[in-house]
């Protein structure tokens, strides 16, 4: 049953050093207030879990939280690279980050299998591709009634996972609207959940029967937290701030430039 | 999937400002790759060049082309290029917008794409894509984003249009790294495996296109952009290439950009820049 | 991409003698109309698919379309028996009817394997119970990676995929809302499929950006049938009719009556 | 699944009538199966005497009970009774409403769910549930429904609570069909199937209460409902049925339904005869 921490309160409950931990949010809804406090509370040695690593995970990893990486893209959307991301694979700054690669669809079937329950998902993937040279959580199985050999890669089940989402009512009801990701599933696949939300509401106001609603019981914590996906967006409440995407290129082409506008612009705030 | 560079667009930002007639090679790369789609083509569109020429061609001569983003938004229209695949504008303009495991189950892997447009890092005369790494996977000189869902875009849309910038370290003899399967590492690595999807038939650089040999499907030059020479193509391609002509076919010349072509997407970058340049 | 053919024409074009048909819709959205038009055309020795065959199955088992039933649940739900597939099963009239029963997990798993172009579903279920001793279509597969026994059943790929909806607009995408079933998964699996729908509009009118849409590009024909779901229903046009599925408990008790009802209310009407 | 037939009804059918003190076996079985329910529940409803039960507990004393029907309503909070799983109040009042699917493997099959409910027409001395077949399931006796979603709900909820008339042809010694897991033919191998959930913790009829013994797993009687005998509890079942005092424990007494329950029960009934009587 959800409960309605701070910020603090609710990273500092669920996240622990070595955790294995999802912050999703595919474009959209991305967790940025929740992953700061993460990075303002020192965490260290966490395997990140991300389809997209985008700027947050830039951060994390920049700020030394990220012992692996577990992804599909790790791009600057529309810009081109991550520089903290690449400083780390390729020059292992601040620390080495081990990488456990995979391209979107047997990513986004992961998560369904863990939201599923399940050990394992099922797909057609990565024929021909090098990437099941290089990792060796790609397998397959074959199916029993036509043969063919089916691709297998194991669910995930992180420890905590984190996403953010329009709003919740005072049962915990979470609204996801628009570009809905894997939102429901990481919060179904994980042990421990937290939600950030734009505002908690009497009324959810759900505009469909079929909304993607996340109930309340399946939540651990729910924090309301305005602009909490900036410089990613949250549909109907602001816009993607597509020019900060672009000037973090820059930001983050330089360790201490990079290093400077964290202390300024995370550390230095509270949640 | 990374950004389109800035080949692709005017020297001058104002749209008002081009002189008929004369265009670059970016956007010159951007029509040829719109006029590939049939007007009634469900399309998997990466960001960069392949979202400018899927947009074009909607805005254009196939206004029920239907456009799909690996964010889960079916049938988007957008108004502006979206920055990134998962742009809000998306979402608002969709027939309806989906779970990114649904997109790729239901809609990629379960086969109702037709086509799939690729951008690429390093492409290889079979028509093979790496995005992922320049170098050693262990040990990288570049590490580039990875593959996103363009892995299972190559191997599971109906066919796949590449668009590149020609130049000898992107069209490359073999890729460091197979992030997405054009027709393997000798031409007959997609076939053997049994994927039954067309791959890589069209190839669009801002110097010419390129289809592959329908025996040993090796990438030839099938036409030629205006103003380029076989020469130029030549020095700017990694591997010994092969002119339709040299087979026994014709070699084109890729029409001039039209008017309306470069009017409708040089309007579209005019809007797509004051949109992204934040208010 | 969609047309907009007769109920006649669309029924006549899809489904042959033989084919493998499915009509879903659970509970809500059931294709009552376009089943009556498979009745009308006297199509024969069909292999049907539906989770809950429901009085529609009743009706068409009942008037000899069907060869084989695939199915997860088969009672007048809150009312007791089927009885004319209680009597195909129990005493083979009017012809003999070769069951494949699953349970309902398996079956909506087996919807999704089918939409997501696999050739079985995974998932866990069946355990200890006495389905798999009956249904030779119930195997398993070991996770590479856990080493766990997980069930395998075939991914439903009708030739045919039959559903009702509340509506379309002239490109041909349908909105279905409320409870939405498998209605989805049954036109993405379906070699071939018709949608009916309640009206045709111009403007679709979806309440959420993520309402429960299949586009007009996935959908062979589009027939507007108002009405269409009855007695089942169709959410905001009309409520199930309850004292239907009451009252024919004792329309279908006896052989004679059925036939009679059936000359009555379906084959004397045209589509 | 099927109907909880006449017996749960009171003989006249207007609310008013009852006088209080009195109530049916049915009315007895479908109030003592409310209790068994905690207020924080998440429940997995089947039709007929689960869905009363569990609406009654929601509408008394359990206000936050959390109901949710296969047909992927989560947390439907109906006004009337649905005659099927899937009737419109449903949707209408739920949190939200979900593909089949998606309520099978993410909300059932992902762990999300306490309390399963169920009915039976075959229950065996270890909680194992026929609603498949009477005789040979090829060439059956008696076809009944089949599964539905129960054989799921029996091995993926937390706990596993069955309603069931009692009857020496309803409560038998070994079920002609296992169509739901309870703890297997022996009482034993569920555990040895490593499944981790804890089956049929409760059996309610309109006679008694049984749990199965924390060792065997054997169905006891726990407790009898106001008025019945052991013998008539003896009678009624199809196994040499065991007392809770033959084993050590105490064999106890329901308490008789409270005015505010038979109450909330009877209103709910006539509001959803009227409902489906049509209009």
């Amino acid at each position: 049953m959800a409960t309605f921490p701070t910020l603090h309160d609710a990273v500092a409950d669920a996240v622990h050093d070595g955790d294995t931990v999802a912050l999703e949010g595919f474009t959209h809804l991305i967790p940025f207030a929740a992953g700061h406090e993460v990075i303002r509370q020192g965490r260290r040695d966490l395997t990140l879990i991300r389809m997209t690593p985008d700027l947050l995970y830039d951060q994390m990893i920049g700020m030394g939280c990220a012992r692996r990486l577990v992804f599909s893209w790790g791009g600057n959307p529309g810009v081109g690279s991550l520089r903290r991301f690449r400083d780390a694979v390729e020059h292992g700054w601040p620390h080495e980050l081990h990488l456990e690669e995979h391209a979107h669809a047997a990513m986004a079937s992961a998560w369904e299998a863990g939201a599923a329950g399940l050990p394992m998902a099922l797909l057609r993937a990565y024929q021909g591709t090098s990437l099941p040279d290089v990792n060796n959580r790609i397998g397959s199985v074959t199916c029993p009634f036509t043969g063919e050999e089916l691709t297998a890669v194991p669910a995930l089940r992180p420890d905590v996972g984190i996403v953010h989402a329009q709003r919740a009512d005072r049962d915990g009801n979470v609204l996801v609207e628009g570009i809905i990701g894997v939102q429901k599933e990481v919060v179904l696949a994980s042990r421990r959940s937290i939600v950030t939300v734009e505002e908690i509401v009497d009324d959810l106001a759900a505009p469909s029967l079929n909304s993607c609603v996340i109930p309340g019981w399946t939540i651990d914590a729910i924090v309301a937290t305005p602009n909490g996906a900036h410089p990613s967006y949250a549909h109907g409440y602001y816009d993607r701030d597509n020019a900060f995407y672009m000037a973090w290129d820059e930001i983050a082409s330089d360790r201490e430039r990079f290093l400077a506008w964290m202390d300024d612009h995370v550390m230095a705030v509270s949640a | 999937m990374s950004g389109e560079g800035g080949a692709d667009r005017p020297t001058g930002d104002a749209a008002g400002e081009w002189t008929p007639g004369e265009w670059t090679a970016g956007e010159m790369m951007t029509i040829a790759a719109s006029r590939a789609l049939d007007p009634d083509d469900v399309c998997f569109v990466g960001i960069g060049a392949p979202s400018a020429a899927c947009n074009l061609a909607r805005l254009t001569r196939a206004p029920h082309l239907t456009l799909i983003y690996e964010s889960g938004t079916l049938a988007a229209r957008p108004d502006v290029l979206p920055l990134s695949i998962g742009d809000g504008e998306l979402a608002e303009t969709a027939v309806a917008t989906v779970s990114v495991p649904e997109m790729f189950r239901y809609w990629l892997q379960g086969g109702h794409v037709d086509v799939g447009f690729l951008g690429a890092a390093q492409l290889d005369r079979f028509g093979n894509i790496n995005t992922t790494v320049i170098g050693d996977w262990d040990d990288p000189k570049v590490r580039l984003p990875g593959s996103g869902g363009a892995s299972e875009i190559a191997s599971q849309c109906g066919r796949v249009f590449v668009t590149i910038a020609h130049s000898p370290r992107a069209l490359v003899d073999a890729v460091d790294f197979t992030t997405s399967l054009g027709f393997g590492p000798t031409g007959t690595e997609r076939t053997a495996a049994g994927i039954t999807t067309k791959g890589p038939v069209l190839v669009v650089t801002d110097l010419c296109t390129l289809r592959p040999d329908p025996d040993t499907h090796e990438l030839v030059v099938d036409a030629l952009h205006p103003g380029v020479t076989r020469e130029e193509v030549v020095a700017a391609t990694g591997w010994d290439v092969a002119f339709a002509d040299d087979r026994g076919g014709e070699l084109a010349r890729t029409a001039a950009p039209t008017e309306r072509e470069l009017e409708v997407l040089r309007h579209l970058h005019a809007r797509t820049e004051q949109a992204h340049a934040g208010g």
